[in-house]
């Protein structure tokens, strides 16, 4: 039982959080927030020169981590910050499903990742499978020695920028089964894709990505035909451990934002934290934050457990995220008042940060839902 | 005890129901539906507010001798009940039930001769300078100056509000000013009309976490003001403020909204799947659904009692501050539904600052921007009163603390 | 639309609540929890006298009430007080079955109710039967022309009290089943009948009832054979709303007692009332207050409506009250501190109705469910 | 970071079960099942004590020199853990835990070698005098007196102590009283240890809102105390109650018996039947397990956490607060559900004035006073500082108000 950082990590939290706050404050992030591609590149080749995506690589796939704690710490770092450049998307997901199962050539692209010099998408989502993983009707036929792919991949993150599109198709079973399920690696400039983009509420951008017979080589697919619903539910967990982090370095900042404001802003003539309802209130809120760190531990120490402790571990803590997240963004508010009704100050991106977490990977009553049939099982 | 409609009351509900059916425009009707009205340009709201005059409701609250149509409470009940059923917008309530009622009790005959036939016709948008920046819910304790010139002619304000709401639309703006420092607070405060013309008047937007630019910073820098536009008696301000605030109150706990959002809740629940079945359908969204349906139904009926009390001549008191506090729960509450619905396509976002609106969102339920919604509705608990002030009056008069 | 009581019920409601206040005291109340019998026959027969029952019963069945908000406006006084005398079992459950289904020999039971000469008691609960209504095995097989029942009933309310009994069984059918069921009016002594009683953690006493070849005439079967569900659940919701209006006056009280307790008691030299966060929770439980009356006032303004609008009144209150009833009994504990954790004060016994009200005709889980089933319905 | 336990820990761990399967007896495991050890007996709970001291486990917190095990805090937490699963009883802490580290660091050699064997061989049953009537959690307010006879060979003591828990028990009890009225409150407070067979010592019991008579009122009039039961020196009191406080801390969170109460929730669910399925497979019951379940694995490893830190050296400062404050939460949660479960019959009740036993109340499911048990545990969240007190320090603490 062990709960300190070990050297390198604690390295490399101290550098990420030294350089975000220097580097990433408020009007910085809404110039960002404002700019056509919903990201900065430099800070994108920054991070990635001080290591952030290659610790989310283990040492085989050539990073230097890649286990949960890895991902956790730099997660919380970016969270902390508001970062919304697509990290969980280009490396996390995508770059972890072409780490996970491509062959020697496919993977080759990981060290380009690692570098900072390309960007991915994971096109699985479709308009009607909500939270469902299995849920997937777009079709991957055989044509020849080619595959063709029709569908439509709904609210895909940073499908804009990709280089690449690791896309999600049946080649057998039904919309809600396991079995069936391939992966691809697909060039974003492939004919026949149509990519609709437009802002997310909480940062980035995502975009409809619409499949007309897009036709690819075999040697497209990652891993075994049919056989990829297990690496997406892995990553899927590594992605939520990911989440939940960022989550909670979000969190970290909207109650050291609502603390300072307690301490500072004066009514009637004293500090409004001074009046008991708001202390206790607060007092509730860092409750809850030893909660949601806590939770945060489990499901990234287990990430690299069993498949049913993972999932039991990752569904508890998406539905704990999802309430200590929602406690935390609303009482910070409305303590705060007015002020952070307005955008420009920190706390209402970071607000949007944490809600917003709810609506991917699952949201707080799916994964109830999930951990009771996941304990039940 | 009997919970049921008297005949006038459903005749005058039916009434209410196929003006509304007859005279409200799809366009608006289609801006309101789920988006609450957000989507609504000056045009479209003066277009309603016309409609609604040569229905002669658009005053309900008025007196006869104004030209109101003098509705008791549980009319106009109905009325805000039928209206949020049908889409209808909101009318904008500054001018017409905020500062009239002043107007109509403290404000000379001249001033009623000349701003209400104004505010009625659309010649005039009215907005609100009360708030003042560093404030809160400490309202008496603003800082905008209000000095009388030499000649006695005008006064020149100088100071600075804030949160006020559809600035950007209003040609005039009724203001409490500080006309005495050296009495308390509550004391040197005046009530004054300003037309935001006058040189001397910035409105700065103040963009909201959503987005959303509904509400304003307003600047005076020597802005000088007829003292014809003083309402009622110098430093007899905070008097008809609080007159102004109860009437504010009306409506306070948004039973039609609630009920209108928990509708879109349950139909956008109908097709949204989940795990293969009707999200509806999903034991757990179902409970909570129910369970916020069950606590409006409750609150409904406190509304009703607090309506009949006042149809009765009562005057209420800390039930206004209960309903301000449950009903904005409630509404909270469903606007948290309504994003959970949603799912993953709550993430997308109109930004102005690229797209400049909202088409090309992908929304196949037809949500429209719910998550925006849930953000921007925050406030309820926030202004006007915070739902803390709210419980503290609640505490004060109960406990006689 | 009108919200006040008619002059016959304020009247009511004073000389009951005149009554109580002066005769019902803890020390009174707490000798008939130490008593073996659990009740007070004086207080009945006074509360007889003062019209208790005759106003649970409408004017056709011999009484002058029997509506809705007549129940409401007599159970409120006595939850208000803490009354634990039986009146519900006897009068409106058991007795008000005896109304609505005997025939005129039977009905003349309902004179001597009145007057507050017998008591009666409804054994229709069974050990798995949970809160189901229709889930009863006991079983009633024709003998010649006698009727034999044989099962057994639990928690039968002021079942060692009764003179009579109604009793549910099953003449076809299965449990789960609402046809098949019939009521049978009997005589508690009747051989075969045995009562195991025992005292309630709330007041008041119950008993399981073993029925070995209970062998009655057929003459003393309530109304049709096999049809009796409707009417047992008509008179289960008359109970609900009985209940409900009791544990409305018993939190009136309990947030009575809070609010007396918050401004005299001092600490740290001030009221307790006076810290804002008690100050803040308080108002939050007259907030609840002004719900859990307003639900009462929907059941009860319902109970003569069409069955699915008396039952989905009946089950979203029983929800709220069960909700909102749990709050302000924990919460004018907690703000009591210990004192409120003393058998000897007032609030012990207030605080035990309000929560153990959950554990009869249904708790809030159940009536959620009930409340989604019936308005999909 | 590693969540997993070090092979000597598991080791630990299973030494301390094969020690409970052999050696606590199957009629105190039973006593203690579901009801959480409310039938226990004085009798029983020595029996239990001196088959711990037996195994030179009665006293693991204290060290070796004065006869304990010193385990760390990870083992502490292993076997109370493991205790709590086995339905073990709790070790009555208020000499071994709470009395016996203050002698430890503050007591003279002479106390700690008559007191601690007597304590170990369970010759005494040590009580808690701290409370006083309407003290509450302003604990430095005690009134009790302890006037200095002419001979200066006694302390006469009189007053009144409150809420001492199994005091009926108990032949000593150790207490806080004011052996100075003229300093500031913390100033002038002693502590002393009183045989409860000196005359003019009463022992009055409380019976708490469930019927349970745990905790009692303690007078004193004019008890004669021999100035050698006088710990440490006169008027540092408050240093040593302090002290005391911070050790009755330990296993504040409560993790083992949630987990023994959530266990025996699913069991009882598993046997309850609802609308003809077994409650445990409703799915709004099963939510409130799991939400519950989630929380608890959660605080769980806060608990581990802070037992890390303290294993490390490291001092718990406000998470202490927290853990007693959602620890509290959850227990009562718990305790709520047990009561859920048992339906109908939760009602029934084993008054004490009638028939004087559980014996014949009926209980298919097994689950033993359920909702008595909900109704006492209300004291979690009250007794021991109060969750309101604990949010003030976590406030004070973190916003250094």
């Amino acid at each position: 039982m062990n709960f300190e950082l070990t050297e390198e990590r604690q390295m490399l939290q101290d550098t990420l959080r030294r350089f975000l706050r220097d580097r990433y404050d408020t009007a910085t992030r809404n110039t960002i927030l404002d700019s056509a591609t919903g990201m900065s590149s430099e800070i994108w080749t920054e991070l990635a020169e001080l290591g952030v995506i290659g610790a989310l690589f283990t040492e085989e796939q050539g990073g230097f981590g890649g286990k949960g704690f890895d991902i956790a710490v730099v997660f919380e770092e970016l969270g902390r910050a508001g970062v919304v450049e697509p990290f969980l998307d280009t490396a996390v997901l995508a770059g972890g499903l072409v780490a996970d199962l491509g062959d020697d050539t496919q993977a080759a692209l990981v060290e380009e990742i690692i570098d900072g010099g390309c960007q991915l998408a994971f096109a699985h989502g479709e308009p009607t499978s909500r939270y469902d993983l299995n849920r997937v009707q777009t079709s991957a036929k055989a044509d020849g020695d080619n595959i063709v792919l029709n569908g439509h991949k709904a609210v895909v993150v940073n499908a804009e920028a990709a280089d690449h599109l690791v896309i999600s198709a049946r080649e057998s079973g039904e919309p809600g089964d396991d079995a069936g399920l391939s992966l691809f690696l697909v060039p974003a400039d492939t004919k026949g894709i149509t990519i609709q983009g437009y802002a997310l509420l909480a940062g980035g951008r995502a975009a409809e990505v619409m499949l007309d017979d897009v036709s690819i080589p075999a040697s497209a697919r990652l891993g075994k035909a049919g056989e990829a619903f297990a690496a997406i539910e892995a990553r899927t967990a590594a992605a939520a451990v990911a989440q939940c982090a960022e989550t909670l370095g979000a969190m970290e900042t909207a109650t050291a934002l609502t603390k300072e404001y307690l301490m500072t802003r004066k009514q009637f003539g004293r500090p409004i934290g001074t009046f008991q309802a708001l202390a206790h209130r607060m007092s509730d809120l860092l409750i809850e934050m030893e909660q949601a760190r806590s939770a945060v531990i489990n499901a990234a120490g287990h990430l690299e457990g069993d498949r049913k402790t993972r999932e039991v571990n990752v569904s508890a803590t998406k539905n704990l995220m999802g309430r200590a997240g929602r406690l935390v963004a609303e009482d910070s508010i409305q303590m705060h008042g007015g002020i952070a009704m307005t955008q420009e100050y920190e706390l209402a991106h970071i607000a949007k940060r944490i809600v917003m977490a709810d609506h991917r990977f699952g949201d707080t009553d799916h994964h109830l839902e999930r951990f009771i049939a996941l304990a039940a099982a | 005890m009997d919970l049921s409609y008297s005949d006038e009351e459903k005749a005058f509900r039916e009434e209410v129901r196929s003006f509304l059916a007859e005279k409200l425009p799809k366009e608006l009707r289609d801006k309101v539906a789920g988006s609450d009205g957000d989507g609504l340009t000056k045009a479209d709201m003066e277009r309603w507010h016309a409609i609604l005059n040569e229905q002669g409701w658009l005053v309900p609250n008025w007196p006869k001798k104004f030209g109101g149509a003098e509705w008791n409470a549980v009319q106009k009940h109905i009325f805000e009940e039928e209206a949020a059923a049908a889409d209808a917008p909101r009318i904008v309530p500054f001018g017409f039930s905020m500062l009239a009622p002043v107007l109509h009790k403290f404000g000379s005959q001249e001033q009623n001769d000349y701003w209400l036939p104004r505010m009625l016709n659309g010649d005039d948008w009215w907005c609100q300078g009360y708030s003042e920046p560093g404030a809160g819910s400490d309202l008496a304790s603003l800082k905008t100056t209000a000095v009388k010139n030499e000649a006695g002619t005008h006064y020149i304000v100088n100071g600075q509000k804030t949160w006020t709401t559809l600035g950007q639309h209003a040609n005039m703006i009724f203001c409490l000013v500080r006309t005495d420092k050296d009495v308390k607070q509550q004391e040197g405060i005046s009530f004054l009309l300003i037309d935001m013309n006058t040189p001397g008047i910035e409105v700065r937007p103040i963009i909201l976490l959503d987005g959303a630019p509904e509400v304003n910073e307003v600047w005076f820098t020597d802005v000088e003001v007829p003292v014809e536009n003083l309402v009622g008696e110098e430093n007899k301000g905070w008097t008809y403020a609080k007159y102004l605030l109860t009437h504010e109150r009306t409506n306070i706990a948004g039973v039609g909204f609630s009920q209108a959002g928990l509708n879109t809740v349950k139909r956008l629940a109908k097709s949204e799947m989940a795990g293969g079945k009707p999200l509806i359908q999903n034991p757990h969204f179902a409970a909570r659904v129910a369970q916020v349906e069950i606590d409006l139904r409750a609150m409904a009926t406190t509304n009703m009692r607090i309506i009949a009390k006042a149809a009765g001549g009562g005057t209420p008191g800390i039930e206004a501050s209960m309903l301000k506090v449950k009903g904005t729960i409630i509404r909270q509450e469903i606007n948290d539904l309504a994003r959970r619905t949603a799912g993953v396509y709550a993430m997308p976002f109109a930004s102005e600052a690229i797209e400049g609106s909202n088409a090309g969102l992908p929304d196949p339920l037809g949500a429209g921007p719910v998550a925006a919604k849930y953000f921007n509705n925050r406030k309820l608990s926030i202004f006007g009163g915070s739902n803390e002030i709210q419980r503290g009056i609640i505490a004060k008069v109960s406990m006689g603390g």
